[in-house]
């Protein structure tokens, strides 16, 4: 059962979250994101829930995982100048293995930049904008359809693989309104038990895990500091270090392609569009308009893991074509798995591609 | 049946609410699609607001407007800055109490706000007293729809006002 | 002292410097917690980076040793999130009020109920010495060659400038009295706030002609007065020396309180 | 009940030697393998702990115990030494 | 002329500032680079300079580049957990065009992570590390005499091509003394004058506007948000976006290969090491070592932007091997650019490579 | 007024609603400026983000719009770099105390010499109404959709707890005391504090049933009570309602200083 | 001088009206081409700053321009109305 | 002539200051190379600290020691964690004062820490008492170049006591 509503994007996550069971809300207000956090500020105390408006996006964050240890699923949201800020304790949050949704509607960048428009120039930022070597996961809707179904997902994975997952929508997808069929129920997973609670942070050999909530007796110590089985910081032993690192980092990419979620259309097709987030409704568009030119088209719901499974889908590919409202950030990626040539098709400033733009540019290579 | 439609006026009209009116009732009640979209940036505070939907029978993939086919525009600010460039075989509902230009292109001169103001002392209904209009005018949705849609929408203890605001609308509009 | 049930022995000896204070505001704290007769199931103890901050990680409850400045910001989502559970902060002069002191002041500011107790060395002891907010005026430090020329944060003001409704300072000498301070900090509905003057031999003392752990503590016995006789002095017209350390209840309201457990 | 000090954790800061009413504890004077001077008690005996805490069944004193910052004092419960119990409780 | 000395390579790093005029530091302590602070603070104030410890590591970069507009040379310094503080103001910096040098001495992340041991692990977030399209420069010395000469280059080019510059150094090359020759005198470079007072951000044909200090009469208004050559906010003009991060972006990419600075040895070989950094050395010494085998060897001293010309001085390599103390950070970059294996020897905990190990690697390859 | 001649008229009208207050506290700002001499060459204005960050961007000096919260550290950075030029800040309740309250007690501490001018209109008014740490506890916003339950910062009793040389408040109707108070301000050696209630008839206003600007303007007027006289009331052992306004200079004192022009 | 609201800058926020001793502002009735209600002035020669501010070379009064947040009102020199002037210093 | 020294102690020793000294004397009056590397950490507080040297006389590429041929041991600690596993033809001075274990590669031993005491009443200089036996021993820098780097290195006042110390450990070591 289900039923029908037309939702901002921004609803549609908040309504996500809250089927998901998020009961709690950190964060700080910012545009274009802000409706989620007004959203959650109307809808959680009912729903026996906290939202907090911190003091800022570090203060966001750090609640939203102190409420996780104390065992909430929790979420903040943010865009780019406060996702920025966000950088060190998200590092924490992998480090600690601290499962959360941080949900970032990205507007036009470098700094303040444009704050009304929409742009996708973070993702590369939510890959590698924290120091040290990390692999969090990242998920990008494209329709407020979407915007409800993965940030439940996103909530799922955080608590299965214990890390920070991103909703990194666009200011077109958050704020946009449209269909949505909203169900009655969603599928929830739950965090791994504790096995072993003299070594809370040992793990088996999917390298997570279980969860330690605080008040269960675990007497857990939870550091952002190198730390060994027992949770103790251990931070000159680089055995330790390597170990601990590479394990977290392999407990995401060595499931890269059982995350990565992804969407395939005529996959025989020589040119081959790929896109995620808004333009993925400009290609899908030139797709409708042009049927009898069969292009094909890969759109991620997952850029983070990067699975590169997704590209053999199409085996006759000769060409990648690749809109994005950045300056092809996800592009760099596709180079680096691919001997086909990835043209990307960059657009910055708020406007989304045209279709007939795409049109003109796949003319060329049809 | 595509429809792209646009709505502009200045902050504080109900531009952004008349537009989710629109898309609810295509939505919701008349069971087709609809996205809505509209212009934040703070430069809209002075000076024109803007809102636009898209109606279809089939699910909508691009989701910005790229050339309406119907305006609605309540302030001449509003119509110089998204409505002059109208295309040929467009349709515009112009508040005529507000907006002084004319465009060359098809338009239905509606005095809202003068109007609002007579019948209901509330400029305030001025956007729904055009949504009558143009529903009227365009039938991009039905009126039962759009009736149900302001229901929705608007605060509790105004829903009699600002059914009246409708009709007077429709009356407007030829009706 | 019972207090010893909360140690996580199998980490003793601690990291701390001979003669650091960290370890003897570390006792008072367990004697207090014990004393009000928390369990350690339902206490977590949180903190930030710091010499002191690691004071969590030999308590034997759940602990969370978080970033630099934020142990505030994570116990506020703990305690929120979670108002059963008993939640402490320990930090440092530099955790607090450095890059924390956003945290800090709005803590006391919603007045959430948690205990927030500060090991307040005078200086960033994990990092080798650097001058911090609290600094006193002239004293040497690696970043302050030439004696600190800014003015020292008095913690306890801010504190109630901003709203906390317990307010204390006491120093490592003072055990007995920090004991209880820290203890009327748990019974607290909304934020207490116990700054504690330790020594910090390592970093501090051997920069400021300190030539003993006993010298610097006894530079806090001589040089602290208790805030009534202060306050008695003053209205007396007397003028305390600029180096006086006020001692005792700084502030004890009950304003409307965050996070307290129904 | 026995005053020790735990050799593993004193680290020789003397805080000890400072709080005593009794001058229970004396700086050491040679060092352990650690190089620590871990100081020596003189005749603990006179500690009120060691003395009272049995009978009265709480913490008696313990300045040095709470100021020690190395968890390094303690008193331990001698159930085995019946007859120093006695002789402490004189 | 030039004297000798035994430094730190944190001491080489603040007296080669020193050397290049900067006479402001803000900044705030932080394992491994402490010293350069230290450093500064007691040579600043005789050099007329100024030392500010600031609040935080946001204040630390704020405080620079507030200096930096009122007309001085300025640095700061830290390690990871500070560097992500950074991200926001490093992304305004970037916005707002303002030359100043952020010295980054890597330690062992992810999060607070192993503050002493050394790591490579900030090369991508210095790149990718704030929100938007952003390309700054990054220098990576490998020696105490590189710490000196790279720190006043890093000067030069914030002020010829007005970016922040960060010199990403490591634990390693931080804390290790060894012989310098400090030259008596350094080259240096100066801030473009304003061509046109009424639009100071109009750029000729290098991309780079001349720079209106304060306090000189031009009232200039520098924001973050986009902008036009006024440096009036103009936040919902595409057009206006796309051509201001356009050319902020290009005015860097464009000349990377004259910015890109490298070093080669055996250009004609076949088996061919990448290395950066502390690596470096390890690489050096096995190459000194087999001198008989051969080896090729590109050291980069810049790493972004990433000048792929480096990679063709190796017309014969048929494997690059890359040693670094990240778990492949820098090679996932070569590998958009070249068609030959790229292996990636990662080390993270602290040690640095054996020259050993990276010879029983070679001799795969031989 | 020659206060107009600091204006970018190219700039004009500005963004802010009608009836907004921020531009009351332009022109008296712009007017202290001018009286007191200042050259338009060596003066800067400093903001962060927010309608009220917007301020500099209308003034014809250098004019520095920076990063949310973080305008007075960078004016740190323009004024030791340069204790030559002139600078003043321009920030909001949001701005200055949510994100940026740690660079605001800290410039206090240090008591650097900035002139701080913080329009409070007790909401965020750039991102459409969010609580602030100023909104009262009660009031409505839309991330306070049931009324604040979070009690609201006293800015200028932070700004004296943290060190700041010159401390006031007024409102945007108070347009003369106002004009005296921040030219006494500028006139301070080290950090100067000035806090102006100013309305917000967009997203404060209408939320909280003022039905015109008029009438919050008005709400102000008969809410407000200068400090002497506040104070000989609270002596006299009466209690002022909740809401008052406490209006007038908290502070004036001579401590140290730093970036002081020599 | 001549008192002067710049329609341009006006956004009909009427505080001026609020403050003016003389109430020189009335609330304006008829909306502007961005349906502003600018305010009217009634009889503004009676303001002081226009009758004195040429004789005392100083801002008499200003309330209302030192209140109005759009910088809308402002007082011209009229040098070519000569006559003008004296009427107004009646 | 390639060497690895490596210097252990606890905290307060001077070990770090040691390896400074050794190492300016090769570079700046020895003229020939030497890189100096130290470990930091928390742990080394309590335990044992750590400072390793490598001189050579072509540069040194490669900066961190991968086998000390040359050891300088102050605490038992210290011995335990980074002499213990000293090769065969290695060198170790050890100040017997405070290491009990012996190695079973060439060592001597220098009671450093009682004869400071003994001598000068101050343990802080056994340091640079080691020093003086080392260069002694092993001959890696000139009596030279060392006491220059002492002079370089120690503070104001305390240039005759430090050469004094030095002299010590000449003699110690059987000069
Ligand atoms: C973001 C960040 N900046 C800087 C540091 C380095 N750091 C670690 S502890 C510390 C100072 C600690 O001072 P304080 O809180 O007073 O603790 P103490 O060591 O004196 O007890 C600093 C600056 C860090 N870990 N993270
Ligand atoms: C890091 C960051 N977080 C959040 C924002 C979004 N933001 C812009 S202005 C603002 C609040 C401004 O409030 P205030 O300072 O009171 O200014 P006002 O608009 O009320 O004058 C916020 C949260 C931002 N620009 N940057
Ligand atoms: S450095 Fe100072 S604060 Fe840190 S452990 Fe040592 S004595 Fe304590
Ligand atoms: S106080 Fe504790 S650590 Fe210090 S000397 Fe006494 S027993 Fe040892
Ligand atoms: S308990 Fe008291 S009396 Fe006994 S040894 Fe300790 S300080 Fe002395
Ligand atoms: S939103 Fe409020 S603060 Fe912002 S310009 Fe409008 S009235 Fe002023
Ligand atoms: S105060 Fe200014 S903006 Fe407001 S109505 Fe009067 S003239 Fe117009
Ligand atoms: S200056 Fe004074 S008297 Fe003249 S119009 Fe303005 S408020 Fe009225
Ligand atoms: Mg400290
Ligand atoms: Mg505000």
């Amino acid at each position: 059962m289900s039923r029908v509503e037309f939702w901002q994007g921004n609803t549609a996550c908040a309504e996500g979250a809250l089927a998901a069971g998020c009961r709690f809300f950190g964060g700080y207000p910012i545009t274009p994101s802000t409706e989620i956090a007004e959203h959650m500020a109307r809808s959680l105390p009912k729903a026996g829930g906290v939202f907090v408006q911190m003091e800022d996006e570090i203060g966001g964050i750090a609640s939203v995982i102190g409420a996780s240890w104390a065992g909430k699923r929790a979420m903040t949201a943010t865009s780019g100048p406060g996702f920025s800020l966000m950088m060190e304790n998200i590092g924490f949050a992998l480090m600690t293995e601290t499962p959360c949704v941080i949900v970032n509607i990205q507007r036009g960048g470098p700094s303040t930049g444009q704050p009304t428009m929409a742009g996708q120039g973070d993702m590369l930022q939510c890959r590698y904008g924290s120091h040290g070597d990390i692999s969090p996961i990242a998920l990008v809707p494209a329709s407020v359809e979407e915007m409800y179904s993965l940030t439940v997902h996103a909530f799922n994975l955080a608590d299965i693989y214990r890390v920070p997952v991103f909703i990194m929508a666009d200011e077109i997808i958050g704020h946009m309104r449209e269909r949505i069929e909203v169900p009655d129920k969603v599928q929830l997973s739950e965090r791994k038990p504790v096995i072993d609670p003299t070594h809370p942070f040992r793990a088996g050999c999917d390298l997570i895990p279980g969860f330690p909530t605080f008040g269960k007796g675990y007497a857990v110590h939870v550091t952002g500091l190198t730390h060994d089985d027992r949770g103790y910081p251990c931070t000159t032993n680089p055995e330790m270090h390597e170990k601990l690192v590479t394990r977290l980092f392999n407990k995401v990419e060595s499931v890269r392609d059982e995350i990565s979620l992804f969407e395939t259309i005529n996959t025989d097709s020589k040119v081959v569009f790929i896109s995620y987030g808004a333009p993925a409704r400009a290609v899908e568009q030139m797709l409708h308009d042009h049927p009898e030119a069969q292009i094909g088209h890969l759109r991620l719901k997952t850029v983070w893991p990067f699975g590169e499974r997704c590209l053999s889908q199409f085996p006759n590919a000769e060409v990648f074509l690749f809109p994005e409202l950045n300056l092809g950030q996800i592009s760099r990626e596709i180079e680096r798995h691919t001997r086909i040539p990835v043209i990307s098709i960059p657009k910055i400033g708020g406007n989304l591609h045209l279709p007939q733009e795409l049109w003109e540019i796949t003319e060329r290579y049809l | 049946m595509r429809h792209e439609l646009r709505l502009s006026g200045f902050g504080g009209q109900g531009i952004m609410l008349s537009a989710v009116i629109i898309g609810r009732a295509a939505v919701m009640y008349d069971k087709i699609f609809a996205v809505q979209t509209q212009v934040y940036g703070p430069e809209a505070r002075g000076g024109a607001s803007m809102s636009a939907v898209i109606i279809d029978s089939i699910p909508i993939l691009y989701p910005k407007v790229r050339e309406p086919d119907i305006f609605v525009i309540m302030s001449e600010e509003g119509f110089l800055k998204y409505g002059k460039g109208a295309k040929e075989n467009s349709m515009m509902l112009i508040d005529s109490s507000l907006v002084y230009s004319r465009p060359g292109t098809p338009h239905v001169l509606i005095p809202a706000t003068t109007e609002a103001r007579r019948v209901f002392k509330r400029d305030i209904v001025a956007n729904i007293v055009m949504l009558g209009a143009l529903v009227k005018v365009t039938k991009i949705v039905t009126p039962d729809a759009l009736e149900k849609a302001i229901l929705d929408s608007v605060p509790k203890g105004t829903e009699e006002l600002n059914l009246s605001a409708m009709k007077l609308g429709f009356t407007l509009a030829g009706g | 002292m019972s207090g010893d049930d909360w140690l996580r022995k199998d980490r003793l000896p601690h990291i701390w410097c001979a003669g650091c204070g960290n370890g003897t505001v570390v006792n008072c704290t367990l004697a207090a917690v014990d004393e009000i007769g928390w369990q350690r199931a339902n206490t977590v103890f949180v903190s930030g980076i710091g010499c002191s901050s690691r004071a969590p990680g030999y308590v034997l409850t759940d602990s969370l040793h978080t970033t630099h400045g934020r142990a505030i910001a994570f116990a506020t989502g703990v305690k929120l999130a979670d108002p059963s559970l008993n939640v402490v902060v320990i930090t440092g002069d530099g955790d607090l009020a450095a890059i924390g002191g956003n945290h800090f002041i709005h803590a006391c500011r919603r007045n959430i109920d948690l205990t927030v107790i500060c090991m307040n060395n005078q200086i960033y002891g994990m990092t080798g010495g650097q001058g911090s907010p609290t600094t006193p005026m002239g004293k040497l430090s690696t970043t302050t060659p030439f004696g600190s020329v800014e003015p020292a944060f008095d913690l306890t003001e801010l504190a109630k400038a901003a709203g906390a409704n317990y307010v204390a300072r006491w120093t490592g000498f003072h055990v007995k009295e920090l004991t209880k301070a820290i203890f009327s900090g748990l019974s607290t509905k909304g934020l207490a706030f116990i700054e504690v003057l330790v020594q910090c031999p390592t970093n501090y003392g051997r920069r400021n002609k300190y030539r003993s752990v006993t010298d610097q503590i006894d530079y806090m016995k001589t040089h602290s007065v208790l805030k009534q006789k202060a306050d008695r002095l003053r209205e007396e017209g007397n003028e305390l020396p600029e180096d006086t350390i006020i001692l005792g209840e700084i502030v004890k309201r009950s304003l409307p309180a965050m996070g307290v457990r129904k | 009940m026995r005053l020790v000090i735990d050799e593993v954790r004193c680290k020789g800061c003397n805080l000890c030697t400072l709080v005593c009413p009794y001058r229970i504890f004396k700086p050491g004077t040679i060092a352990n393998r650690k190089g620590i001077l871990v100081p020596v008690t003189d005749r603990p005996e006179r500690c009120t702990n060691c003395r009272l805490q049995k009978i009265y069944g709480r913490t008696l004193c313990g300045m040095c115990q709470m100021i020690c910052p190395d968890q390094a004092i303690n008193w331990v419960n001698e159930e085995v030494y019946e007859p120093h119990r006695v002789v402490v409780e004189d």
